[in-house]
Parts: structure tokens; sequence; C-alpha cells
């Protein structure tokens, strides 16, 4: 990213510092958010035309970093089961998770340029059979239709893709926590009463998880369910009110949606 | 030492072939079983090292080809194709690694992670050959699902898929993300 | 014995090349003079005779090229007749759409096409049949020029050449649909 930043203790691009921050070579609390807002907003006005991937990538940035700083700020606890960390578990931290996630893969895509280089290296062996060899095999356009052969011209010569107008700004691999409370409505209605671990146990995403805790949230609000919790950090119980009022039709927009 | 009459035949069919041979293949061109096949191809390898030949004998996308040497890359350059002219942006190489570690997966999915438009990049890989689409989500919309191909396994130089690092491996360092757990620890009892 | 750098170099061009490599090119490569060049290509068919390899170098008219050792031609010949692949590769239907729509065409119009080397797929679609010299191009190269042919039109089951699909009828492609349907999704399913 291009954005750079000039900080008391940091000076340069702004993904290098989340990355000396992550990396512990710079402490998060003294880096006055301020000045690195001040110092973005100073860059952005110098800019001809907007970067919008930088703008986006620049508030990612920020918000993980005024995140990280309130954490710290804030006095800690410590040693929680790790499923119970997921009570406090918010959007933000989603966000937290999807940049993590996406270094991951940048790291990969690092990886697999070192791959591409090395493999380069070697060529493969492809002179093919000897003209000489006498070849009965069967017909290599068994099956092969006009079309098909229309269809591989079309792929071969799609040489870059045209540009489309972006219509479509919501993904469709939402979990939602409509669903999520259709599905424990159902679910509870039969059980009675069970605990967050026994709902959720099936669930491996962490987003999934959290869908079903917001939605356990809403279900309570709702009087639907009681929740009740032993102790801190403890298996969260959860039973159903069998003579609740009858729910008001679950609909779409009613709930946040999170991206899985 | 001289190479056994099963890993020259081996040698000789791989010379000829175009593409990656599967051990199934060999097994069932020589008629030995499949089990043999690839000690015999680790015995032709081994007297490649040994002699030092201009080529190896590797085992790539699930079969196994022969391809020069890397050491003599500068020799046989100007004979690939492979140059600078095909080298994938930043941004493509992230989306293939994104379709690589969560295949099958759609094109939705990939710009929710990526925060930004990839259907340019999408079909730059799958022209490319690298991914290929193997299906529809289910749901409305039915979206077409992505995953990665032979092609791309042998662009990489690999056998299979998982021979790419676990991606748990390519998140930030051990202590960084521990620290990182701990600071989001929930300051509420919840 | 081991193979002299030079031995190894032209062994691992010969196994990259697809046409046979005169000396002068190979002198080239390597940066000697071309006299020491056919001593070295024989230090290399020698050393392949006394290893016992699956392949021999070969002089054969306009240079050198690796072929399979005669003794194995029955394991390349089953090769060829059940295994090579009984199906065209996608890049093979690829490289032969393009013969079939742009005829007559230069191998490297394909290359410049397909941006990869096709010398190999041009070689196997010409071996099968598919697809004939029918001219070359003028001007300096004078490279040959690809079409289609009569077992080409048969195996499709067509009487002549513009009965095939016309390309433009097939615009936008199926994946530009797909785009718009997708992008034309309601815009979730909560």
């Amino acid at each position: 990213m291009a954005a750079t930043v000039s900080t008391p203790v940091f000076e340069g691009p702004i993904d290098l510092l989340l990355q000396l921050v992550n990396g512990h070579e710079v402490d998060v609390y003294d880096i006055p958010l301020a000045s690195v807002v001040d110092a973005f907003v100073a860059e952005v006005a110098g800019w001809e035309s907007v970067d919008l991937q930088t703008l986006s990538e620049f508030l990612m940035i920020a918000a993980v970093l005024i995140e990280l700083k309130s954490r710290r700020l804030l006095p800690g606890k410590d040693d929680g089961d790790p499923d119970e960390e997921l009570v406090g578990w918010e959007e933000r931290d989603l966000l937290l998770a999807r940049l993590l996630e996406c270094q991951a893969y940048a790291a990969a895509a690092d990886g697999f340029a070192a791959l591409f280089e090395r493999a380069a290296r070697s060529v493969p062996r492809t002179a093919g059979l000897d003209l000489d060899f006498v070849v009965d095999a069967p017909d290599l356009l068994e099956g092969v239709t006009p079309e098909q052969v229309a269809g591989a011209y079309l792929r071969a010569t799609a040489e870059r893709p045209v540009p489309t107008v972006d219509l479509y700004h919501v993904t469709v691999d939402t979990v939602t926590v409509a669903d999520a409370v259709t599905e424990l409505e159902w679910r509870l209605e039969g059980m009675g009463r069970s605990t967050f671990r026994h709902l959720t146990g099936h669930l491996t995403s962490r987003i999934e998880i959290i869908v079903r805790f917001l939605a356990l949230l809403e279900l309570c609000k709702r009087g639907r369910v009681s929740l009740d919790q032993g102790h801190t950090f403890g298996d969260l119980e959860v039973e159903w009110v069998a003579d609740a009022p009858v729910p008001v039709s679950v609909g779409a927009g009613l709930y946040d949606e999170y991206e899985g | 030492m001289a190479l056994s009459p099963e890993a020259r035949a081996i040698e000789a069919v791989l010379i000829v072939a175009v593409e990656p041979v599967t051990a199934g293949l060999l097994a069932e061109l020589l008629e030995v079983p499949v089990e043999q096949v690839d000690p015999l191809c680790d015995e032709l390898a081994r007297s490649c090292r040994a002699e030092g030949r201009g080529f190896e004998v590797v085992r790539i996308a699930g079969g196994f080809r022969i391809q020069s040497h890397p050491d003599l890359a500068p020799y046989v350059e100007r004979f690939a194709n492979v140059g600078v002219s095909s080298r994938l942006s930043a941004a493509a190489l992230e989306t293939l690694a994104i379709v690589a570690y969560r295949q099958p997966v759609s094109r939705a999915q990939i710009a929710a992670l990526r925060g930004v438009n990839v259907d340019g990049v999408v079909r730059l890989l799958e022209h490319r050959g690298y991914i290929a689409t193997v299906g529809r989500a289910a749901g409305p919309g039915q979206a077409s699902l992505y995953a990665t191909t032979d092609a791309f396994l042998e662009r990489l130089g690999l056998d299979r898929l998982d021979q790419l690092p676990p991606v748990e491996d390519l998140l930030p360092g051990p202590e960084t993300l521990d620290d990182l757990e701990e600071q989001m620890r929930p300051v509420a009892d919840g």
C-alpha cells in the first residue's frame, strides 16, 4: 500500500506499522492514532485522484489499530476457556480475523510467486511422440461437438477480461442472524433446554458460532429463551420459554448480516 | 550402475509424453503392479542425479514427467515461453491463494475476503487455466464455484495440493497470534 | 563418468526442444565454437549408451534431437495407442479451435493468441491428421500455415467449415452470462 504515515515513534507505510505492532517491534501504546490519521489525511489531500483501494485498506488498518489500542488501554482478563472467549467477540473482531486471514493469503501468494519462479527454471519435455510411430489411437475428437470447438475458440481468444459494471454489493454467502434465529427456535422447541456449547458443537467456523450467539441474544431479548451462566466463562445454559408470546414474523432486514 | 529394464522403459515413455504420466498408466504399460512404479521412478530419478544429467524426473500434478534441470535454466530459457509476460500480479496471486486454500469457493466469497471486486482477476486466472469452475453453490443464484486445476499444480511444480503449507503456518508468527488473542480477549465477563 | 557441464547443457536444451536443434544454435547457446558441438553431442550420445538410458541422442537432418530408444518401441507404441489420452487436452482443443476459425494460420500466430509455446500441440494435431500445412506465409521466415483437414470435419460430423457455429453468436460467452446472473441476484437470502 502506498500510504505512509509519520508518528513520533514510526515513519513509513501504514501496513508496515501494523506489522510492527503485531510483531511487537512497536508498542501500539506509543502510537498516537491522531497523528497517524492526520498524516494520512494530509497525504490523501495531496492525491490527484482518489485511490479507493488505499483508502479502504487504511480504514481497515486504522480500525484494527484502534481496536488493539483500546484493548491494551483497558485492564485485561485472562485464563478463560477458549470457547467462552467468543462471548466477547463482535464485528470489530471479525475485521481483525479477516485481516489476519488476508495476511495469511498474502503470505501464501508470496509462496506461490516463489514456487512459480522455481518451477519456471525447469521446462517440461513436450516434444511428444516421434512421428515414425504408428498410432491407431482412439479418435481424440470422440464426443467433441462443433459447439465445444467454438467454445474453445472463445476461451482461447478471450485475451483480456471485459470490464463489467459491478452491480452487486452484498455477497451471497452470508450467514444471517435471521436464519440462525429460525434454526435455533426450531431446535430449542424440541429440546427444551440445552447449552451454547451443545448448540454450536457441530459448527466449525467462528463466524457461524458468533452468529448463533447473536441469535440467542435476539431470542432472549424477545423472551423466547432464558439464558443463564453458572460462573464466569462457564457454559451458557439455554432454556426454551414455552409460553412465550407468538413470535413476530422473522423478516430480512431486521438483523445484521455477517459475511462468512 | 545400469538402469533396470523397467526404469529404461519408463524413461522412454516419459521422453515421448507431453504431460505427466500417472503411476497407474505406467504400471499398465509395463505390466507391473502399480506399487512398483514409485520405486522404479525413484531409481530413474536417482540415476539422473548420480550421473549429473541435464534433466530430472519429477512427480507433478499426480504423475511423472521429465523436465530440464533447474541449474540449466539459462540455456533453456529461450526455448520456453514462461517469461515475464506471464507473471501474475500480486492481486492475482492472492486471489489464486484464496482459491487454492478455500476451494471450492465462489467469486462472491473471494470478493468478501479481498474486499474488492475480483471478477477480472478470476477470469484471468480461469483463462490461464489455473482455476476452473467445478460446480455451483446451492441456494439462490447458484454461484459458480472455483477450484484449482492440474495446470496450476504443474506450473507450481507440485504433485498434490496438500503439499502447500497449511494455512495456519502462514498466519503471523505464533507469539504474535497468542498475543493478539490476549489483547482481544473480552474484558467484560460476557 | 559424469557428464561435462557443456554436455549437460546440451542435454537440457534437447530435452526441452521440440524440433531438432542445429549445431550452430547449440554453439550460440553454450557460447562455444561450433566445432566443439559435435564432440560434445558425441560425448552425450556415448554416455546415454554407456548408462543404458531409455533414450538416445541422434543427429538427423537439421540438427540434434533426443528420441526414445528403439529397443523400447513396444512400450512407446503401447503408450501412444492406449495411453497418450483418449481425448484432446483443453490446450489441444483450444489450439485446434484457433486453427479452425483462423485458418490459414502460422504456429507463431497461434502461440501469440494462446500465450504459450504450441509446437508440441501443433505436431500432435498434425500427426493425428486434424490439421495440415497448406502453404507458407509471405515474408521473412516463411512460416508454415496450418488449416484443418477433411478428417477434422468428418470427426465433427460436418460437411463444410462454415457449418461450425459462428463465434459471434456465442458472444457474450457463457461466463459473461453467469456474471450478469450473479450480479443481478437478489441482495440477500435472509
